[in-house]
């Protein structure tokens, strides 16, 4: 049973602009908007999350990315219909930009039948070749190959498509990343990873992964480009991820972008994160990606309060749907669990 | 005597011969200040200091690799796999180096990996792995699987002594659930040895890990209900495998069901059935019979969680099927 | 019909089917140019360009995963082991994506490993693995192992329009050392399909690979010197197995030898031996029996190998001893 | 059964200056002597396998280092004794600096039942502790992480020894080398990896295998340093080195050492190398590194006529007795082969 589709704020019919994105940096009146109600579709749909999650409703463990709503929100609205998604589990406003609606996403979290997976996995592992997104598995890094191989697929049948991937500042010591950064670059295939350096990987500090000052000095050793970027600063993102975007699509290889962040909460919701210092969250706090859009717009003069509250009774509304549909969906029947190991 | 949970005796384990040996060292993610994912080495990093609770870049080929060369030349290391199933991120430093060096090379090779393993905690297909039968397969590596906080405790400090890699599967389920009786004083559990958890003369169950319990509870359940006595062989050890043990049973009772979490397909469940059947031929009064995971990955809803793994009805079910044999 | 060489017979049913379906690609390394380091894709890149023929970093993990990937998208990716050893260094894309991605995704993923496997060709430790085992125990793949030149082109065109991962093993060994008549004409082995390469009454010998070979001359030899009939199964798919035609054959004689080249203990006999052990009980005259290389790695040395490997000689003795049971 | 082990120059008894290589960087006369000793023990021994492997009489394959000579002696020489070497298919040189005999050389290219390995694996692949060399496998690159580990050994337990090692340009893209550098970095742990770049990766030209200038640009990527050398030049090569020792041993951590060279022969005896443009080998030949150290030490007058014949003298006759010494030893008993998968 396939749910509706792409949460759209009011009126606003498609995100992407046309089949391959070619939106210009600067954006539009209307595509802050978008921006922001995906900003916060994401914040609420995490915090309705965790909500869940406490009343014993979320099957296994659930994650969020607070702090990172810009950098995964920002960088999959670069990206055009037919380009494809490859998320990791902090980037659920990725998947929501790209299309999924929140009844998929709630299906997923709570291990429904009428799920994506059918409830053979849960949270952001899933796919969707109709919107493109194929999730990420729990190895760290071991999606890359397979987006690296997405990307080939791409240049061979000329689709000029482009591959956006995802890894955190642990996840790229992974042999997998290494691997698939040589091969792509080499083969100058249109692949973006964004490696989200949210200061922690579980309970180490990002001082404990890596030695170099920035993780985009990796980029050099592969002979392809490299950025470091607030990972907070939505428009920033958006546009450097769009300037990578073109890059890929024009054929001339891949990119890494270091979006420098902070994950706001523990690394996953039975996590407390004490070993966090409390003086560096409040540091972060004050650069919360989605206060910073929601000020700027107010400033810009183009979200009104009334739009606002618009969003929000509509981004509730949305929530408590998606929560009511999925709490009301049945688990997949015990035998499902012996089908389709093969496909026909 | 202290009666404490399986986890507690894995960490009592560690850390009583990281006291009695200095060239005994922990490395992997998360294991110093935070003490684990599960916490077994929580309290490390205070008491033994940077240079013996080593946290890691998050790298399980470095990690693997890492403990490898440091016990080739004389180093004690404990690698920890945050949960059993990212062995995978480094399967070719364990089958390739670890395995083979003392064949090769003549040299031990002690290290122990510690492996959080299994499934039942809707972990879904990546958080869920008995990873046992790979590493069966490849010569070189010795297995264990404790079952008890006694076994846990024993097991941990003999797979340190030992001079082989020895792969140390610790079953996530067990870890709080289980609590029992544990010497304080200095013992091991010898590796190669099974254990009788319940003597009985009508059907071998031969089991190991969480797999024991369920096999006990089955065994409760048909003597009461059909007057069947089970007998109970926690392996223990997975490699080498105790065939004394397990054959003197089967001669004795002349029927066995093998009860793994594992996949039934290729797991070690199959090497000991094909071996009972070649040793024990005059002995089987009925096919020997297994139990195990269906052959599919772990499934993360509860539905099909419960279904793909197996449990006490499922091993009754079995039990009395051979017992009408 | 033409009288070409197995690894000929591989290149052929590779060829066809590029160009039957041009979703189908190689990816690998020095296959290009090169022709790949046993010259199986010897002319390919000539003939089908670099789009079809893709040479790449050294990287096996980049290329299983690419593979992968590739295939979830829609296209027929074949991906080369340069020796099936280094299949071990891209394991986790094959067990944690390609294995389970119909399972989780409920997608296909028509990809299709070669794996130039084996021993006997004095490669030492790390030319000689047969890797089937660890495979056989991921549920989501399916595992090929032709010994013919007929089979071997057969399956892999069926490997090759399969809509699953499927590992396709070539014994090194047998690439030039074994001819046979193969038609010009489009077919299929099918997949999980076995053959009786010599029908018998008295003893079947259940193998693969390069074992058909050995398990025929011992057959040939126990017929003249002891007129012993043996049947000999041939395997072909290891994963989904031929039960039926395994079982067939055992209702028939009763005895059974499981002969592989890969190490005995975990490897794939166990689980028929099992299988059979379970299935067949009543029509068992002796214990199932399995020869294999013993359990250690692959030395090096002539006479250690020689040792190592089972040869036509154990072979005979194992089927004697059946028959004298 | 133990057999003589360095292979020594007439007169020079000891090649490392004391345990913790304290060697200063200009050479002397006598270590220009020795260093000129073993470059031409090295070429010849390779010759010779390449010999008897026509002959028939090596088990398995046989690889040569040839044009790459100066970067396994040069950087080898830079090692104390109490340091480790983890060499790789190519650098026969720096077996045989560290000091293991020919004797032991030819017992593993024959497969002997007294060889180091006895008889289970051949070539490089064995492990000699007496002389802290730890062979390769074949796994590329498989041995770093090991070589990370011994780092970290050698660390924990204050030895002040430093870890050489090896990667060629096509296995530097296995992600086993990637891991272990992210931890070597963040451990700054006494370790060089020297990345043999010879244009090929077996048929496979370099600019296959990298997109980007040279290999050491990947070490700021770790934040260590990383240098491009000429590595025919032999001593350069082992300043080079000698420098990257002292900065371990100083606990100042890894570098990376990229030596260009060029691979003279086949991937392996089998290997006819059409693929090989002939002009490149002529080009290279200019460069050979034994005639560039022989033509250096003549015009320093400093290896004259006499010590040459001596040398090669001394070279061939210990040549004759390594190879009669293998041919005469026995394989191993095939029992063997049953004993040994574990330690007691
Ligand atoms: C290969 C692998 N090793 C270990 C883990 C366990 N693990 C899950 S998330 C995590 C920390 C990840 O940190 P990072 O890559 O920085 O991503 P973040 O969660 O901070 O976004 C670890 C160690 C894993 N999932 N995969
Ligand atoms: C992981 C792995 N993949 C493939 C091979 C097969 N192989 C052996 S040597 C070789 C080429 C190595 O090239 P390079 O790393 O440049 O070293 P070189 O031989 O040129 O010194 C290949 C592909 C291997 N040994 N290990
Ligand atoms: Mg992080
Ligand atoms: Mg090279």
């Amino acid at each position: 049973m396939k749910t509706t589709k792409r949460s759209n704020p009011v009126k606003l019919s498609k995100v992407n602009a046309g089949k391959n994105s070619q939106r210009p940096h600067s954006l539009t009146q209307k595509e802050y908007l978008q921006l922001y109600y995906f900003m916060r579709l994401t914040r609420e749909f995490e915090e309705s999350i965790l909500k869940l999650y406490r009343q014993g409703k979320i099957v296994g463990g659930a994650y969020t990315g607070n702090g990172n709503e810009a950098t995964a929100v920002g960088s999959a609205f670069a990206l055009g219909e037919n380009d494809y998604l490859f998320p990791m589990h902090r980037d659920m406003g990725a998947h929501l930009v790209k299309g999924q609606s929140l009844r998929n996403l709630m299906l997923q979290h709570m291990g429904r039948g009428n799920s994506l997976s059918k409830g053979r996995d849960g949270t952001g592992h899933y796919a969707d070749p109709s919107l493109k997104i194929y999730g990420n598995i729990s190895h760290l890094g071991a999606m890359i190959p397979m987006a690296v191989g997405v990307a080939l697929a791409s240049t061979l049948r000329k689709e000029k498509a482009v591959v956006l991937t995802y890894i955190g500042d642990g996840g790229s010591n992974v042999g997998d990343v290494h691997e698939s950064l040589a091969m792509a670059s080499v083969m100058k295939l249109p692949l973006i990873l964004i490696i989200e350096n949210n200061q922690f990987a579980y309970s180490t500090p990002v001082a404990k992964q890596k030695a170099m000052e920035k993780y985009s000095d990796r980029a050099a050793g592969y002979g392809i480009p490299g950025v470091t970027i607030d990972g907070t600063d939505l428009e920033l993102v958006y546009k450097t991820c769009k300037t990578a975007v073109e890059r890929a699509r024009a054929g001339e290889g891949p990119t890494v972008i270091e979006s420098v962040t902070m994950r706001m909460h523990g690394h996953s919701a039975h996590d407390g994160a004490e070993y966090v210092p409390k003086t560096l969250l409040a540091e972060w706090k004050k650069k919360d990606p989605v206060q910073r859009i929601e000020k700027l717009l107010q400033d810009k003069k183009i979200l009104t309060s009334k739009i606002k509250e618009e969003y929000e009774k509509k981004i509730f509304a949305e929530l408590e749907d998606a929560v009511q549909f999925a709490i009301d969906s049945p688990y997949p029947p015990a035998e499902d669990a012996a089908v389709g190991v093969y496909a026909v | 005597m202290a009666h404490i949970t399986y986890i507690e005796a894995i960490s009592k384990g560690l850390w009583e011969e990281m006291e009695r040996d200095s060239s005994v060292f922990l490395l992997g993610e998360d294991i110093g200040p935070f003490g684990g994912a599960f916490k077994v080495t929580k309290g490390f990093l205070q008491h033994f200091g940077v240079n013996r609770v080593i946290d890691t870049v998050l790298a399980e080929t470095a990690i693997l690799g890492a403990a490898t060369g440091a016990a080739v030349v004389g180093m004690r290391p404990i690698a920890e796999m945050q949960f059993a199933d990212f062995v995978t991120t480094g399967f070719s430093q364990l089958v390739n180096n670890s395995a083979s060096i003392h064949y090769r090379w003549h040299l031990p090779c002690p290290m122990v990996v510690r492996l959080p393993s299994g499934a039942g905690i809707h972990g879904g297909p990546f958080h869920s792995r008995n990873p046992e039968a790979w590493f069966f397969h490849q010569p070189g590596f010795k297995i264990v699987a404790p079952s008890t906080p006694y076994d846990a405790k024993g097991l941990i400090k003999a797979a340190i002594r030992d001079n082989n890699p020895v792969l140390y599967l610790e079953h996530k389920r067990l870890y709080r659930h289980i609590k029992g009786e544990v010497p304080e004083t200095d013992y091991i559990v010898e590796i190669g040895k099974g254990d009788v958890k319940r003597s009985g003369n009508d059907i071998s169950i031969i089991t190991y890990g969480s797999m024991v319990h369920t096999a006990l509870e089955a065994a409760d359940v048909v003597q009461n209900e059909n007057g069947v006595s089970v007998e109970v062989i926690d392996l223990r050890s997975l490699m080498p495998l105790d065939t004394e043990l397990i054959f003197a049973s089967v001669r004795k009772t002349g029927k066995v069901l093998i009860a793994h979490e594992d996949n039934i397909t290729g797991g070690i469940g199959g090497e000991i059935a094909a071996l009972i059947s070649d040793q024990c031929f005059q002995y089987l009064d009925a096919p020997v019979k297994r139990i195990g995971a269906i052959d599919t990955p772990t499934p993360y809803s509860p539905t099909l969680e419960e279904f793909f793994l197996p449990n006490t009805k499922k091993v009754i079910a079995a039990v009395q099927e051979l017992a009408a044999f």
